[in-house]
């Protein structure tokens, strides 16, 4: 198996993820796509892993799961506080702070 | 936008962002029907539950869905006739509903009623009411979710009603009480099968005793639910177990026996202080097993003689007014009757006791779990159509 | 939570089993349910009713003097008689012809009728000889016929025959094949990967398409799935399962709840989508370009090793010997993760 | 071990064991329903069970079976069309994953991962999200409650699983079922080897929690909320009629059969019997057996709470699994720690 085909398939995820990040206005399908861009992000390192066959690559893998499951968490938290206060989810709407 | 509009719907926007910073997780309030077709509900009764999560904001019940209009059909009906209609309002304990229409009937005839009749009325309506409450104490563990409990209720129940069709020759519809008496005598060799029956009565006492009410789950889920202090109690109107469990002393066997023979038997009243599921349902086991040894003491002490007074074959009760009420297996029952002389009752007025004991839900429901108002309701133990009538 | 009160109760149900099964106790251990069980298998055996079951009515018909008063009795008035006069011999010779009704027709409408033996009392026929002569009782329903025929059966739901509704089984779909381990052949895996990496992609581009939320959160199911599927394909076994345990199991269902929580319709959601999608189209499409021509010059025909099975014990000895500062670290982002949320997210 | 006569390429053997698989969870899941579901539950009640179906009664769920398949299937008219199908498949999927790894013999196991404890705990946290999409997708009050109910329960209820299986995994050293099987036949306690080793004897409490923790997962009495029928009437599966009916069924006792085997491999020392050395080929004859025999004792204890029990509330649910379970299970890790160190 080519290394590269791992690496094209994460390149064109992060690809879909960074269009679904900046297109969306809903928050929860906002941090769907940042979980697909670090989804992309974890298969790059695994198979860098076994491409230069050292155990590294799939720890990170599993630090960067952890580190995303922690986000989304804190994410739908900020989210549930964000319905509570504005009955709505649309981020283009909390724009409380602008200028 | 000019600047003044834009600083107007930011001042608006800050204001509602304040007015709801403090706002409860708002999931609007979903407003949920254990609608009148719901296993828990003993028949048609709709609650209409406003839920915030699980928790009831508030319970409102919707009765009616079974009325039949018993007292309108009474006013066109002649005496025997009304008794084949009543014993159809609590259809569980169906005898214990016919004995204070006749009771009403007999004093405003002024017949009395040989003792023998009297002591067998007594047997057939404690009786009756082990038929009822034995089953409740079954149905209370398949409402928490216990399989097994309500198959015991029903296998023990059927020794009882075969007692009671053996005499009357009806399971669930007797139509065994006449004015002035009963139908007729007791069959042969029935006294030794009933005795025989109420010692299996007993065992299915202390099997349920294990089975559920021992049972720690059992504990958890009704110990502290659904508490309905006395003075709450008595102003809803509650009757029954469900009082007596509230703490009052209060039993109408023993307060005013009129007409049934409990004042010449010794048995005690049990209550409970607690008031809360677990407490109605202790209460109606104890009285469960006080039924079993009434029973036996009547067996024991039924008087020889006639079944039946000299009454004319056609009745005609004399003009005049009469309320009898009883305690029934679901609580007070008692009967307005008012005649003019005539075949028929002019107009009967039937207070149930399930009425009452409904009355209270709203007030025991606030800010109960959705799990709880099935607890609840299967604690208050009602019949729909001794609600509806 | 003491036990002794949930032991008592399976002993209660277990005593309850033991009687069924050997009626006549352990000592003979012979299995008789059919004895043991309180219930009768009815169609089979069917029980007798009790002398006084009040059945269905039937009638004396040369007894029956068309006196109605059965029909006036009855509480549903269920009973049409009909009856004419009729002349019959005199009782004593050379006396004058009586006049005796006969009565032709007896019905009960049995929809109305609940058995409740009125009409049956025998204190009603006012006709009724004084004394009872069981012979000529001028009565116009005779003893209930109990006998079974026409005896409407009262006692039909006599059992519980509660036979649990349970069920057999379609045509066995086959299951979502295994984790395709290393050893297969290499072209194997190339179908599988290709297989895998079509299915994430297009799942993807739905993911970020979709109007429907809910659908959203379930393509997002899939990639991640794709994704385990990869690292196992890849060897990278502890990380597969985990990746399944992890994000799966816990972080789509968080989503799901919070788009529960967040009262998303049922149906599309209007208003996901920013206008002006193009631009972020544009970006995408660059970062995607710059990428793929990195990756495609930088490692033109580089090979993965094909037997790379990593066992769990590696990962966990290096993540214990020389990654053992990050691994604290992340325990404790974890644990501020943790009470972050439930302080954000909580009421009051 | 015996070598087979015929050399089977790769992937003819994983079609057989796919299919062996595919015919183990329809037959396992009748045979479960049956015996206990009918008859044990009947004879609880002093009552016989079906006996019309077949002699005794035994054809009954095949006769359930067709009459579930000639069923209209039904979808409500706001369904979310595509989350409601999906949904039992979802769930039927995590029922058939579990069987990858059930060791039934040395070598009558799919594939014996490295990891195959870790993977049994995470593809039944998959069911969740079949229980999920089948609550939100039939757009019905009581479903959807059902559902939440039913994600928050299988959460709640994974940990205390997982903690209590580590216990073992501690004392085994090894995540791959088939090594714990043999760890348990070769080890001995305090030194004497005799009967091989079985963990339930130092893992009682280990046992404990996990029978709770599957009585939970298999949301059965006495944490039946989800399908809480006097409460919600039937939960999440309210709406589903014909053969999506028949997948939850088949779903849920073949996760009570899968479970059980877990349990039975981790706890009961799984296929091997004393007196046979574990390595020799027989136990491939007789593996099944004697896991069936196993696995009918365990279903037996878990059938037997759901007949006796009443339900819990979700919060007592909640608290009996965070406040009793875990601390429980992360003692009995701690003591099981200590004594392996030791001892």
């Amino acid at each position: 198996m080519l290394l590269n085909q791992f690496l094209i398939l994460s390149a064109v995820l992060f690809a879909i993820g960074v269009y679904g990040v900046l297109a969306r206005r809903n928050g929860v399908l906002v941090l769907m796509s940042i979980e697909l861009i670090l989804n992309a992000v974890n298969i790059n390192l695994v198979a860098f892993g076994s491409y230069v066959s050292s155990i590294s690559g799939e720890v990170f893998a599993l630090f960067v799961i952890t580190v995303a499951a922690a986000e989304v968490g804190v994410g739908l938290a900020i989210l549930l506080l964000l319905y509570r206060n504005r009955r709505s989810v649309d981020l283009s709407e909390a724009d409380l702070m602008k200028g | 936008m000019s600047v003044t509009e834009r600083e107007q719907r930011a001042f608006i926007a800050a204001a509602a962002a304040d007015a709801r910073v403090n706002v409860e997780l708002e999931t609007e309030g979903m407003t949920l029907n254990i609608g009148p077709q719901h296993p828990a509900t003993h028949g048609t009764l709709r609650i209409i539950a406003r839920l915030d999560g699980e928790q009831v904001v508030a319970a409102e019940p919707v009765m009616g869905y079974m009325h039949r209009g018993y007292e309108k059909l009474a006013e066109v009906r002649t005496y025997p006739q009304v008794t084949t209609l009543i014993n159809r309002i609590d259809w569980l304990g169906s005898f214990a509903n016919e004995v204070p229409f006749i009771l009403a009937a007999e004093q405003l005839m002024e017949v009395e009623v040989p003792p023998r009749a009297a002591w067998i009325r007594t047997i057939l309506f404690e009786l009756s009411r082990l038929a009822n409450i034995a089953l409740f104490l079954g149905d209370m563990g398949v409402q928490l979710g216990a399989l097994t409990p309500v198959f015991f209720a029903f296998r023990d129940r059927e020794f009882v009603l075969n007692q009671i069709e053996a005499v009357t020759g009806g399971r669930f519809h007797p139509n065994f009480d006449r004015i002035g008496g009963l139908k007729d005598d007791l069959p042969k060799g029935w006294i030794e099968e009933t005795r025989g029956v109420m010692v299996k009565m007993r065992t299915f006492c202390d099997e349920l005793e294990d089975l559920l009410m021992g049972n720690e789950i059992f504990e958890a889920r009704t110990r502290g639910v659904g508490v309905i202090p006395a003075d709450i109690a008595l102003s809803y109107g509650l009757s029954g177990a469900n009082l007596r469990a509230s703490g009052v002393d209060w039993d109408m066997r023993r307060d005013n026996p009129c007409g049934l023979v409990y004042d010449q038997l010794d048995w005690k009243v049990w209550t409970h202080p607690d008031g809360d599921s677990f407490a109605r349902y202790w209460v109606r086991l104890q009285e469960t097993r006080e039924a079993t040894y009434m029973v036996e003491q009547m067996l024991d002490g039924l008087p020889a003689g006639p079944v039946m007074a000299k009454v004319p074959v056609i009745i005609k009760v004399p003009a005049g007014e009469a309320y009898v009420a009883t305690e029934n297996p679901l609580g007070v029952m008692g009967y307005y009757v008012v005649s003019k002389g005539d075949l028929g009752p002019f107009r009967v007025k039937i207070r149930s006791a399930s009425f009452n004991n409904i009355s209270v839900t709203p007030w025991v429901m606030r800010g109960v779990y959705v799990p709880d108002v099935i607890t609840i309701l299967a604690s208050l133990y009602f019949i729909l159509g001794d609600i509806d009538r | 939570m003491r036990g002794i009160g949930m032991l008592k109760g399976m002993g209660v149900t277990g005593r309850t089993m033991l009687r069924t099964l050997f009626p006549d106790g352990l000592r003979k251990p012979v299995p008789a349910p059919s004895r043991g069980a309180h219930t009768v298998q009815y169609p089979h055996v069917k029980e007798a009713p009790v002398t006084r079951a009040r059945g269905v009515i039937g009638l004396h018909h040369d007894n029956c003097t068309v006196c109605m008063l059965c029909a006036r009795e009855c509480p549903d008035w269920c009973i049409y008689i009909e009856g004419h006069k009729e002349l019959a011999p005199p009782r004593r010779p050379g006396g004058k012809p009586r006049q005796r009704a006969k009565i032709d027709r007896f019905d009960i409408d049995y929809a109305l009728c609940m058995y409740c033996g009125i009409c049956v009392e025998p204190r009603v026929r006012v006709l009724r000889a004084p004394h009872r002569r069981p012979a000529a009782r001028r009565r116009p329903a005779g003893r209930l016929d109990g006998d079974g025929a026409a005896l409407r059966d009262l006692r039909a739901g006599r059992q519980r025959q509660a036979a649990q509704a349970s069920r057999s089984v379609p045509a066995p779909s086959p299951p979502e094949h295994s984790p395709v381990t290393v050893l297969g052949a290499l072209v194997a895996q190339n179908i599988a990967f290709g297989v895998i990496a079509a299915i994430m992609v297009f799942a993807a581009i739905r993911l970020v398409t979709t109007r429907n939320v809910v659908h959203a959160a379930l393509f997002l199911v899939v990639v991640l799935g794709g994704v385990a599927a990869l690292f196992l394909l890849m060897g990278a076994e502890f990380v597969g399962i985990t990746q399944i345990l992890v994000y799966i199991g816990a972080v789509v269902v968080l989503f799901l709840f919070g788009i529960m929580l967040t009262r998303t319709r049922i149906g599309d959601e209007e208003g996901t989508d920013h206008a002006k999608r193009l631009p972020a189209v544009l970006a995408a499409a660059l970062v995607a370009t710059v990428t793929i021509y990195a990756v495609v010059t930088g490692f033109g025909d580089a090979e993965l090793p094909a037997d790379t099975r990593t066992t769990t014990a590696e990962v966990a000895d290096s993540i214990f010997s020389t990654y053992i500062v990050p691994f604290e670290a992340v325990s404790v982002l974890l644990l501020a993760a943790l009470i972050g949320a439930i302080v954000i997210a909580r009421r009051n | 071990m015996w070598t087979l006569a015929i050399e089977l390429a790769y992937w003819q053997q994983t079609a057989i064991k796919l299919v062996v698989v595919a015919l183990v969870i329809p037959t396992a899941a009748l045979i479960l329903g049956y015996v206990f579901l009918m008859k044990m539950m009947s004879f609880m009640q002093s009552r016989l069970g079906p006996m019309e179906a077949g002699p005794y009664g035994t054809l009954q769920l095949l006769a359930d079976g067709v009459k579930f398949l000639q069923k209209e299937d039904v979808f409500p008219r706001r369904a979310d069309r595509y989350v409601f199908a999906l949904a039992p498949v979802v769930v039927l999927v995590s029922t058939f994953l579990l069987y990858v790894v059930l060791p039934m013999g040395p070598d009558a196991v799919v594939s014996s991962l490295d990891a195959g404890l870790f993977f049994v705990l995470a593809v039944a946290s998959l069911s969740v999200i079949g229980v999920l999409m089948a609550g939100w997708g039939s757009a019905n009050k009581y479903a959807l409650m059902g559902g939440m109910r039913a994600a928050g329960q299988l959460i709640a209820y994974e940990l205390p699983l997982v903690l209590a299986a580590i216990g073992v995994v501690i004392q085994a050293g090894t995540l791959d079922l088939n090594k714990i099987v043999l760890a348990q036949a070769n080890g001995e306690l305090f030194g004497w080897g005799g009967m091989g080793f079985p963990y339930i004897l130092t893992q009682f409490l280990g046992f404990a929690i996990f029978l709770v923790a599957v009585q939970a997962e298999l949301t059965q009495p006495p944490f039946d909320m989800p399908v809480a029928e006097s409460e919600i009437v039937g939960g999440y599966q309210v709406e589903y009629t014909g053969f999506r009916f028949l997948f939850f069924f088949m779903g849920e006792f073949g996760t009570a059969f899968a479970f059980a085997g877990i349990a039975s491999v981790l706890f009961l020392g799984g296929w091997y019997v004393p007196g046979l050395d574990p390595a020799s080929g027989w136990f491939n004859l007789i593996g099944p057996f004697v896991m069936f025999i196993k696995i009918m004792a365990v279903s037996a204890l878990i059938f037997w709470f759901r007949f006796t029990f009443p339900r819990l509330r979700e919060d007592q649910l909640q608290k009996l699994a965070w406040k009793v379970l875990i601390p429980l299970a992360l003692l009995n890790i701690v003591v099981t720690g200590v004594l392996k160190v030791l001892v």
